[in-house]
């Protein structure tokens, strides 16, 4: 038989203005099971938890209702009181009487009665309740960052510079993402790899940060704390070891007139290759799809060129497995492409490039060294229309949402047009004018004032050639909509930031939830903004939604930050409510018919398999079992399971029960 | 879903009446004059499509009359260029259509409409009685009706040489069945 | 290939040679048309602009005697009329509450079984076959025109791309023609303004004649009555507007095809143009 | 005056939007009629028919189920596996012959103060208006309980 | 027929199962269940129109799984019942020989996936009687509908055979013995019929192959069968999916779309 208590708070006049404190008392003494209720005017006050704690053990009682405010409020100061005196926490339950009832009640015999009625239905909770006993779970303190662009490398080091180990790991032969293609960065114009390379090398320097660029996640076990990542390194065919980047392979090699990917397809390479001069590592890798080797089975030019014999034709792609605790995703993002656009030709027109065109034609280390040429002939554009909003905020043909970072390079490409030719001509077509950040605005102002880019209130309706010229016809609709005719030797259409590619593939090999156009989906959009649902994964950068730089290394700290709070103890603790499959002797074992019917309906992919087998290993069967470490406690599982095989701590069937068989 | 009413534009609007009819949600258009920047007939118009629009999102007495006698109504040709290319997937030329009508109904036609108007009432009587299209007869009626007695005088005789003009009308068999569909139609507005 | 025809108004008078030149290749190529019994005029685009039952009305009794005649694909060659009658059938599709009124209407029932095909999505079908038959290829430079109906609005026709088109330019080169770099493909010539607003019309169209000619086109090529008559019938007020004698002459995708099988000129005809068709191919129907 | 009946309302509801709401109610002192008992569970993917069942059994004449808005659900998904098992189960106590009118689904979220007591005061006055739900009432009586 | 004993012999000769399970003649013309454990008791299996019995029921329990593999006539209900009961984890691919009989078709299969592409070309509908009792009981007012069952629960005693009988109640461990806490009361009293047959109504939507047995069974003729055909029926009209059909596990009420309609929500 219990021996429960019951403390009812006046909260000064809060609840006892309109609630008769003394009575309810009263009416609680005649709870069976209740051995000792009392009112008082500050529960929550020291007296009162003082109070609370001497009747707990002058009566040896085994459980606690507090009469107060919301549980949302005071559960913690409570529970913590009651453990002090040396009973269960989680054997304190509170009755809100302040903001469901005395709050929203006239004074009153009704509204006393139901104030019982509140602490009667908790006071049956409490007779079934179960001590509980926060969960541990052990926390590998190795952080693996996917992404090596400029959010990944912050979080890196973030995350190393607080003393733990990271696992950075890189789709492409080189870290460095967009920022290492732009060339400067809006709103200070400074140099963007001079201020991105240090940082590169720094990383790839730091004691904590393994490298693994080339390299692809490919499957991920476990949960928060104990991840078992797979990682694919592909085959750079080449002995990482022995070679020293001397680049003789790549000055010999044949095949000279392969497309570009770093300078976005306006410039070649070799089919041996670092992707650009300050690559980390700078180390080539071997295109296997361009290689005469591989296609024609001669060439090995480099092979016969290279002093360290570093080539390895016959490398394989190595699969490594590794222990994370954390894993931070900063995958980035990717542009729309210009072929995306029908009333913009279909991408036919070469001199109508998107924005990471322009900053690779805009860059000093770019393939035209920085001077304005326009792709088609080589002439440079007295003319340039660049249209923002190019696929975004287009529910038609593009996406429906704002890319956010485009009004910004599209003033500074505007600008860098400017300073490069000074007597050139610069339209910009836009719908808003999206400048909100520190100096962005000003930023704006000054394309508009200083270097008189000319902007133009209106969409682009269609662009067509005529002579040489790209006629863009768009309309001003700060005149009435009047169309307006521009020739121009050069478009650049800021196409809309997209989730990168397969990320919807990777967010399902870590069970992450990702929105309808791919980008990762944070775990609260105000309060938990670089966390996913998955608990352990957190997110950085664009692969979360289009961010510009300064956002993605914030929530990069931020991201880092969360790792590390993770990795400051060998265990971490969680509230014990998460849900249990029972266990029963043999031969039941448990009441769990092994249907699985539960496992769609878990939202944190907590519910796994568990065999049960005999001495000599033979499976008997097979159960649900919940990861307490997944398992974030919304009881959906136990609601479906048919055979109440799951039971959920701290709302147990027996408790809620109990609760409703009161009423 | 969200707990908030749904507020739809006051029923005595234009705009509203433009939803109740073609379902097109005028307060899709943010202004963006892609619609105008395609438009053929833009420079010709007195107020331009998204002027057009925009006026109606306003859902102001004055503004919709407006909209209503402008010019720019009966100048649309209906090419679908701007519902072609509207990033926002608004039906401009159903707008129009309807406006039109309105227009009408309403007796706001724009002067310049007018003429517009004659060929296409003339058009529809021409099939009413026949079936098919009389072209002879509907230029003929249109000129009665828009007073431009002159216009095409010169190219009607080099269509008839070229055998393009046929003198007398094409019947089709069962014309009550046509006079019944315009009267059920046309006829009840 | 068996399939019901619908000629549509302008097809009997401004617009005769599309109607004689579709027939003549169609049965060139062992196509046989069943043109809809006691059909009526679409409606156009005065129907829709005056009246919006009526605007379905009119298509509706063509397709529901179409349905009668047991066809289940009408080729509207006329690109106004195919257009109509897609929206109409359409419109009808998503408000099944219209159909009783509709079909009180026009005294008929209706099912909505018809496929509307227009002369692009037939002759394509026929590519293979063109090109085996071709005897004299079209060896000239052309600016293939779609105009507007074909292909807008796409969510009605889903007929090609709604922006450069390219089935015409295919066909066009299957019977040896080398369409030219046009920009102007889609753009409207002023349609069913060509009695009312000439001079829109002398604008509009112009532009198409003036830049087509630029581009180096021996003749422009069409599949809408319409664009045909603004480019043709209107050719006097263009080259008034443009202050130029242009010369180059329109004609209809299946006079093109035809003159490729070698078949009669006339029989095409290619003689009822205002702009002459002087071509070698042509002589004799213009004397 | 002949005393007016007291419809008894239970109310089950999710921890983080709708029993937060309730909270904000009272804070804004918004009053609403206090026929209302509310049984506090993290989620309404917790919400076991079962509940609805043994209310109904222990004499409710009405019933409030409510949760986060889709979206919104703290665990991500649980009210929209709700939302389902709801569906599933007011066609089945239809298909019973229970009075479906009695039970009230809503989503009510965390910052809704003002429409939980408004959702309260709708259900409490459409119930009392039933009357006591006596067709239950009479089954159980007929159980020895 | 011939074909399924001739198999059926085949099997057991060769000792590739180790009994199988199909029709025999009953008392009273009606079909029981009989196993064939010899080839010599396979002479004594029938097949017609009079069989109705879902045999699937026996393949979960305990005697017959430890007999090792076994052969099942499994006409459709059966045939989705397995494939159900597979997805379900309660039989493993090869633990059943599936005698797939389709009118005058038999197909053999041993898979789930095989079930599932056997299946995809079937169709299944309610038989019309039941579909016309649906129509009016949906037809009936609320309170003509509680009258209803009332009346016909009434008659019912709790002796669980609509339980016994169906395939998908293989649970060992049942909510309605579980009595901590004992959520349905145990007696047949009004209440606890009510409540018994609601739970196992939402226990069975969209698990429910409308195979009937579970009214065929009820020896005091209530249409149990009904509620959980309604419900089955509910679950494809909302979400588009029916039991029985897949290999892979798709459980209607373990999964949702964020666009499913909530018009009921207030």
């Amino acid at each position: 038989m219990s021996r429960i208590g019951v403390f009812t708070c006046h909260c000064g006049e809060n609840i006892g203005a309109t609630v008769d404190c003394a009575k309810v008392a009263e009416m609680c003494r005649a709870i069976p099971g209740v051995v000792h209720s009392v009112d008082y005017k500050y529960m929550c006050s020291d007296p009162g938890q003082r109070m609370m704690q001497e009747a707990i053990r002058e009566h040896q009682l085994d459980g606690v209702v507090v009469a107060a405010c919301s549980p949302r409020m005071h559960e913690p100061t409570f529970r913590r009181a009651v453990s002090g005196a040396g009973i269960n926490p989680y054997m304190c339950e509170m009755a809100n009487l302040r903001e469901h009832c005395s709050w929203v009640h006239e004074k009153g015999e009704a509204t006393t009665n139901k104030a019982a009625d509140l602490i009667r239905v908790l006071v049956e909770k409490v007779k079934h309740n179960e001590p509980l006993h926060p969960i541990k779970v052990p926390v590998t303190r190795t952080a693996m960052v996917i992404g090596g662009g400029v959010g990944g490398i912050q979080v890196a080091l973030d995350i190393a510079n607080g003393g733990h180990k990271v696992v950075l790991v890189e789709k492409s032969p080189s870290i460095g993402g967009h920022m290492s293609q732009l060339s400067e960065t809006f709103p200070t114009l400074d140099c963007s790899q001079c201020i991105l390379t240090p940082r590169m090398v720094e990383a790839a320097q730091h004691p904590n940060i393994t490298l693994m660029t080339y390299s692809e996640v490919e499957k991920v076990d476990g949960f928060i704390g104990n991840f078992k990542v797979t990682v694919r390194k592909k085959a750079r065919k080449l002995d990482e070891k022995l070679c020293t980047g001397c680049g003789l392979c790549i000055q010999k090699c044949p095949n000279k007139k392969i497309s570009d990917e770093f300078n976005e397809g306006l410039g070649t390479r070799t089919a041996i290759y670092v992707p650009f001069p300050q690559a980390v590592p700078n180390k080539p890798v071997i295109d296997m799809k361009n290689c005469t080797f591989y296609k024609t089975g001669k060439c090995k030019v480099c092979e016969k060129m290279c002093p360290t014999g570093a080539i390895r034709f016959e490398q394989e792609d190595e699969l490594v497995t590794l222990d994370i605790g954390a894993i931070v995703l900063a995958t980035g993002f990717k542009l729309m492409k210009t072929d995306a656009f029908p009333e913009y030709g279909y991408g036919k027109h070469k001199d109508i490039i998107d924005g990471m065109q322009f900053e690779r034609l805009a860059s000093a280390s770019g393939p035209t060294s920085g001077v304005m040429k326009r792709p088609s002939d080589g002439k440079e554009p007295k003319t340039v229309v660049f249209i923002a909003c190019s696929g975004s905020r287009d529910r038609a043909k593009g996406v429906p949402y704002c890319s956010k970072i485009c009004c910004m390079y599209t003033a500074k490409h505007a600008m860098l047009y400017k300073h490069k030719v000074h007597s050139g001509k610069a339209y910009v077509f836009y719908m808003d004018i999206r400048a909100a950040g520190k100096d962005y605005d000003e930023f704006v102002r000054r394309a508009i004032e200083e270097d008189e880019v000319k902007y133009i209130r209106g969409r682009v309706s269609r662009i067509y050639e005529e002579d040489g010229k790209l006629i863009v016809m768009g309309a001003d609709t700060l005149m009435g909509g009047e169309p307006v005719v521009i020739k121009a030797d050069m478009v650049v259409l800021a196409t809309a930031v997209q989730s990168n590619d397969r990320s919807e593939e990777l967010a399902q090999t870590l069970h992450v939830s990702y929105d309808s156009y791919g980008f990762f989906a944070e775990a609260h959009p105000k309060l938990r903004p670089v966390e996913t649902n998955t608990a352990g994964i957190f997110l950085a950068g664009a692969c979360q939604a289009p961010r510009d730089i300064p956002e993605t290394v914030a929530q990069a700290s931020g991201a880092a930050a969360k790792v590390v709070g993770l990795f400051s103890n060998e265990e971490l603790t969680r509230e014990p409510i998460v849900a249990v499959v029972n266990r029963q002797a043999a031969p039941v074992y448990s009441t769990c018919t092994g249907c699985f019917l539960c496992q769609g309906a878990c939202p944190y992919q907590a519910i796994e398999q568990e065999e049960i087998k005999a001495r000599d290993g033979q499976i008997l069967m097979t159960l649900a079992r919940i990861n307490p470490g997944l398992c974030q406690g919304c009881g959906t599982c136990v609601a479906t399971c048919r055979t109440k095989a799951i039971d959920l701590q701290g709302f147990s069937n027996e408790q809620l029960y109990a609760e409703l068989m009161t009423l | 879903m969200s707990s908030g009413t749904h507020h739809h534009e006051h029923a005595d609007t234009l705009a509203w009446r433009v939803r109740q009819a073609t379902g097109v949600k005028l307060a899709h258009c943010y202004q963006c004059g892609k619609c105008a920047a395609g438009c053929p007939v833009a420079t010709e118009m007195d107020t331009t499509s998204c002027q057009v629009l925009r006026l109606l999102q306003y859902g102001l007495p004055e503004y919709d009359e407006r909209v209503l006698r402008s010019e720019s109504i009966w100048l649309c040709l209906a090419c679908e260029t701007c519902s072609t290319r509207c990033p926002q997937e608004v039906e401009i030329p159903k707008v129009m259509d309807f406006v039109r009508g309105e227009a009408l109904r309403l007796n706001l036609v724009h002067p310049r409409g007018k003429d517009i108007l004659a060929f296409h009432r003339a058009f529809l009587d021409s099939i009413e009685y026949t079936g098919r299209l009389y072209e002879m007869g509907l230029v003929a009626d249109y000129k009665v009706r828009s007073r431009h007695f002159l216009k095409d005088v010169l190219l009607a005789p080099k269509m008839y040489v070229k055998g393009k003009l046929g003198l007398l009308p094409h019947l089709i068999r069962n014309r009550r069945g046509m006079k019944q569909l315009f009267k059920h139609t046309i006829g009840k507005g | 290939m068996r399939i019901g025809y619908y000629p549509g108004c302008s097809l009997l008078g401004s617009s005769r040679e599309f109607d004689e030149s579709a027939r003549t290749v169609l049965e060139a190529l062992d196509v046989e048309l069943v043109e809809v019994p006691d059909w009526n005029c679409c409606g156009a685009s005065s129907a829709h602009i005056l009246n919006h039952e009526l605007s379905l009305a009119l298509p509706a009794r063509i397709l529901a005697l179409a349905e009668q005649a047991g066809l289940t694909e009408v080729l509207a060659p006329c690109a106004a009329c195919s257009n109509r009658l897609l929206s109409a059938q359409q419109h009808l599709e998503q408000h099944r509450e219209l159909w009783a009124g509709v079909q009180e209407a026009i005294g008929l029932p209706y099912k909505g079984t018809v496929k509307v095909v227009n002369i692009l999505e037939v002759l394509d079908r026929l590519k293979e076959h063109i090109a085996v038959k071709t005897t004299a290829p079209f060896t000239k430079k052309v600016a293939s025109y779609y105009g507007c109906l074909l292909v807008r609005p796409p969510r009605i026709v889903n007929f090609d791309r709604p922006e450069d088109p390219q089935s015409m330019d295919r066909l066009l080169q299957a019977v040896g023609a080398i369409p030219v770099e046009w920009p102007f493909k889609t753009e409207c010539c002023g349609a069913a303004f060509s009695v009312t607003r000439t001079d829109l019309v002398a604008r509009l169209s112009g532009k198409l004649v003036q830049d087509a000619v630029k581009r180096g086109a021996d003749a422009i090529v069409v599949a809408c009555p319409m664009c045909h008559s603004n480019l043709d019938l209107r050719r006097a007020e263009i080259n008034e507007h443009l202050q130029e004698e242009y010369t180059i002459p329109a004609m209809f995708i299946t006079q093109v095809v035809g003159l490729a099988l070698g078949l009669d000129p006339k029989a095409l005809g290619l003689h009822r143009h205002m702009v002459p068709v002087e071509f070698a191919e042509t002589a004799g129907a213009l004397s | 005056m002949a005393e007016q009946f007291e419809p008894k309302i239970t109310a089950f509801v999710c921890n983080w939007c709708t029993y937060a709401g309730a909270d904000l109610t009272g804070t804004s002192r918004i009053k609403y009629q206090s026929n209302v008992r509310v049984l506090r569970v993290p989620c309404t993917g917790r919400i076991d028919y079962m509940m609805v069942l043994k209310a109904l059994h222990k004499g409710a004449d009405g019933i409030i189920v409510s949760g986060c808005h889709p979206n919104d659900c703290h665990y991500t998904s649980g009210n929209y596996h709700a939302r389902r098992r709801w569906m599933v189960f007011k066609k089945m106590m239809e298909v019973m012959g229970v009075d479906m009118r009695r039970i009230t689904f809503s989503w009510v979220s965390a910052a809704e103060g003002a429409r939980w007591a408004q959702l309260v005061n709708e259900v409490t006055d459409q119930v009392r208006a039933l009357g006591p739900y006596t067709a239950f009432r009479q089954v159980v009586g007929a159980g020895v309980e | 027929m011939e074909a399924v004993i001739r198999r059926a012999k085949e099997l057991l000769e060769k000792g590739e199962v180790k009994a199988v399970l199909g029709y025999a003649q009953g008392t009273g013309g009606v079909r029981r269940p009989h196993f064939a454990k010899r080839p010599d008791q396979v002479d004594k299996l029938v097949l017609d129109a009079t069989c109705a019995q879902n045999l699937a029921v026996y393949a979960t329990k305990h005697e017959v799984k430890k007999l090792g593999k076994v052969a099942i006539v499994a006409l459709p209900g059966t045939q989705r019942a397995l494939i159900q009961l597979m997805a379900e984890r309660q039989i493993r691919d090869g633990e059943v020989a599936i005698l797939a009989v389709d009118g005058a078709e038999l197909k053999e299969l041993d898979s789930a996936q095989g079930l599932e592409e056997h299946l995809a070309l079937k169709t299944q509908a309610l038989d019309a009687k039941d579909k016309a009792k649906l129509a009016e009981l949906e037809a009936m007012s609320t309170e003509a509908r509680w009258a209803y069952w009332q009346e016909e629960l009434s008659r019912c005693m709790k002796c669980y055979a609509c339980r016994n009988s169906c395939p998908m109640c293989y649970c060992e461990h049942c909510t309605m013995d579980c009595n901590r806490p004992q959520w349905v009361p145990v007696a047949s009293h009004a209440l606890g019929n009510l409540e018994y047959h609601m739970v196992r109504t939402m226990h069975l939507a969209g698990r429910c192959l409308e195979c009937g047995d579970c009214g065929r069974a009820c020896p005091v003729g209530i249409p149990v069968h009904l509620l959980t055909f309604s419900a089955e029926e509910t679950i494809h009209e909302l979400f588009g999916q029916r039991a029985g059909r897949k290999a892979k596990l798709d459980y209607a009420l373990s999964t949702f779309k964020t666009d499913d309609k909530e018009s009921f929500i207030r």
